[in-house]
């Protein structure tokens, strides 16, 4: 179980961002992607987990393995907890763990309709949905925004004891200090030079 | 030379540019030749009187429009397989073409038809087939000016193009289902290879339909050229930028 | 020289010069536009060279 | 599959707005029409399959954009897209899923709105039928147009103009089924040109659908 990454080089809206991006995570580590806004980060994360074609270089990481969550993390306001959970499952095919609910302290929550609950409860539920769905290799954008320091010491434990712990991996972009010590790249020096090859505009150059 | 050299737009701007003006002087003869043939030198036919003469307008356009369609079909097919920039770009600078095409085609059945069917417009099966073609090459258009980011913008476009073929074949035979047909059987069955008309008539038609090809096939070129400028153009702006 | 066109005189010549007109708009359109485009695209890649001098 | 099927019919029954809209919009558009063609009883029946298929298919296109830009926006789409579900399957059960919404409400509630418009008794039969095999269609060529524009700003109108070219067989052949039937007349030829092409649209357009899903996705 290892994420092995290439010279990777990614496009955003036809022209390169990034360029030149290798590094390797081993089970049980997380990485952590540091860069201003705009440098590239979602578009790299995307790309790893294969939402859209990277210009060169090879992603390589067990079949079935990847996941990847934003912060818009497709929350239906009309389910309740544990029906938005009991989805996500079937869709991964998964039984619903309960060491979930009390892993994101959602135990209380359990039949309230997610529209009722508050921004950090939802963000809650989202990243709840991370651990229902056991997937090994995650690709996290933002995943602490809007959480208050109670919610993300949380979800540092949970990605510790029951990810990383576990032989998981994880890549994470955030401006957060997670308070795990865990190495980190940062993605200035590769972005990509302004006259550089690869994008589909470059035929038109 | 093989048919890929063109994937380079430059290529492509350097090899079209010094023919678009022989070509463009080839059509327009083969249009003035053909027109003033068909219009003053060809007979009366006895049944439709002087309105056949607009045959040598309504028969080419209507084969341009129906080729334009395939064209960018074909063009899209490509630029899917093979991501060849210049042949999205030829499909989005047919797409105006074949709709004047489509529009001449269905101004001159209808005025065609008007003496015999009584009225301006008949609902005729392939007139109205027409009608949709239209409709499909707005849409078409439409989906092209809709969406900034021109690699999404061709591929959208494509799928488009090969789904609204298949209802385009599809509709030109509900039509006819739908209302018998008033309509002229082919002058030039393609497929037969028999001729309905006389040759006085056929050879001013064979010209008139190589003028209007000629014609189509430049406006494609200086089109594509633009679109080709355009997308070079928005390539320096954003790199300049970032 | 000019043909007895009979009672469908303006239908045909509606439809001829309807026709034209339009074939002719499309190629003038064209041709502007390409002329227009050609331009600014000089415009731009002067300045991209000033940028890049 | 089934779970996104059964989510998303939940999703449609709570937020209320899925079952009523359509049949509420066919309704309304074949009530208008004796106001704007006048009352009298012939010109109605002949002109009533026509009007039926005709508000059918405008009810189908009123609530096809809400496929899709629901889960755009709320970063579900993307989600999907990475989990083991293939995205065919996400376009095709969206258009099942719609096709139960819309569709199926709009077949059944037809027959009682043919009184209002007197459609030939002998119709009925052949209106329920072409509906029940034409709707589906609707449902996916739609969802292909959904697609086709879930990511632009003013998709909603652009998705009908796409959409709308797409409908004609479909409505052609529907209307002609019915009309048939009114007259009497033997309406199977339309009926398995109909049943064609909603099996050819249940078939290929998931893929089309799919494709222009994982390009707006990038």
């Amino acid at each position: 179980m290892k994420l092995i990454v290439t010279d990777l080089s990614v496009a955003r809206g036809g022209v390169p961002v990034l360029s030149g991006v290798s590094f390797t995570v081993q089970a049980g580590c997380a990485l952590l992607l540091r860069g201003p806004n705009g440098i590239g980060k979602t578009t790299l994360l995307r790309t790893l987990a294969g939402l859209q074609p990277a210009l060169s270089g090879i992603v390589s990481f067990p079949e079935e393995a990847g996941a990847y969550a934003s912060h818009t993390d497709g929350i239906k306001e009309q389910l309740t907890v544990t029906e938005s959970l009991a989805f996500w499952a079937n869709i991964y095919g998964t039984k619903l763990p309960h060491t979930v609910f009390d892993a994101f302290d959602l135990d209380g929550l359990r039949s309230r309709l997610v529209g009722t609950l508050s921004a950090g409860q939802k963000r809650r539920v989202g990243l709840a949905r991370l651990g229902v769905i056991g997937r090994k290799v995650l690709f996290l954008d933002e995943p602490t925004t809007s959480l208050d320091r109670f919610s993300v010491k949380m979800f540092t434990n949970w990605l510790w004891n029951d990810h990383l712990k576990q032989g998981g991996i994880a890549v994470i972009a955030t401006h957060v200090d997670l308070g795990i010590d865990a190495p980190e790249l940062e993605l200035f020096p590769l972005r990509s030079a302004a006259n550089a090859g690869g994008g589909s505009d470059e035929f038109f150059l | 030379m093989s048919i890929w050299e063109y994937a380079n737009p430059k290529k492509f701007i350097t090899i079209t540019t010094p023919l678009v003006p022989w070509i463009l002087g080839l059509a327009i003869a083969c249009l003035v030749v053909g027109l003033v043939w068909g219009f003053f030198l060809t007979p009366d036919d006895f049944r439709q009187g002087s309105t056949v003469k607009i045959i040598y307008l309504h028969v080419p356009a209507a084969l341009m429009a129906i080729n334009a369609w395939f064209m960018m079909l074909l063009a899209s097919l490509i630029w899917l397989v093979r991501r060849h920039h210049v042949s999205a770009l030829v499909a989005r600078a047919a797409a105006p073409v074949g709709i004047v095409m489509t529009l001449i085609t269905l101004i001159t059945g209808a005025i065609w038809g008007q003496p015999m069917w009584g009225t301006w417009w008949a609902w005729d099966p392939r007139l109205t087939s027409f009608l949709i073609l239209f409709l499909f090459y707005l849409g078409y258009i439409a989906l092209w000016e809709a969406i900034e980011d021109p690699d999404t913008a061709a591929d959208l476009t494509s799928v488009l193009c090969i789904v609204g073929s298949v209802f385009a074949v599809l509709s030109r035979y509900a039509v006819n289902f739908w209302n018998q047909g008033l309509h002229q059987g082919t002058s030039v069955p393609v497929v037969t290879g028999g001729r309905t008309i006389s040759d006085v008539f056929f050879v001013p038609l064979v010209i008139c339909m190589m003028g209007f090809g000629l014609l189509f096939f430049v406006l494609v070129l200086i089109r594509t050229q633009t679109e080709i400028r355009v997308r070079r153009m928005r390539a320096i702006q954003l790199r300049m930028r970032s | 020289m000019i043909p007895d066109l009979g009672i469908y005189a303006v239908e045909v010549t509606s439809a001829y010069v309807l026709s034209i007109s339009l074939l002719i708009t499309i190629l003038v359109l064209s041709l502007l536009r390409a002329r227009k485009i050609r331009a600014q695209l000089l415009k731009v890649e002067a300045s991209r060279l000033l940028n890049n001098v | 599959m089934i779970s996104l099927l059964r989510r998303d019919l939940t999703l449609a029954l709570r937020a209320g707005g899925g079952f009523g809209l359509g049949l509420a919009f066919f309704l309304i558009v074949v009530i208008l029409v004796p106001f704007g063609v006048g009352p009298e009883a012939t010109v109605l029946s002949r002109i009533a399959p026509g009007i039926l298929w005709v508000a059918a298919l405008l009810a189908a296109l009123l609530s096809l954009d809400r496929i899709f830009a629901l889960d755009f926006e709320d970063g579900t789409l993307p989600l999907l897209a990475t989990s083991p579900l293939p995205l065919e399957g996400v376009a095709l059960i969206k258009g099942i899923a719609h096709w139960i919404i819309t569709g199926l409400p709009l077949t059944l509630a037809a027959p009682a709105l043919g009184f209002l418009l007197n459609l030939e008794t002998s119709a009925y039969v052949w209106l329920l039928a072409s509906l029940a095999l034409g709707t589906p269609a609707l449902s996916m060529i739609g969802t292909f147009g959904a697609a086709l524009t879930v990511g632009l700003r003013r998709g909603g109108l652009l998705m009908s103009l796409l959409v709308l070219p797409l409908y004609v067989p479909t409505l052609i052949f529907g209307a002609e089924a019915v009309r048939r039937g009114a007259l009497g007349l033997d309406a199977t030829t339309p009926l398995l040109m109909l049943a064609g092409i909603t099996l050819f649209s249940f078939a290929l357009l998931p893929f089309a659908a799919s494709s222009a899903l994982r390009v707006n996705l990038r």
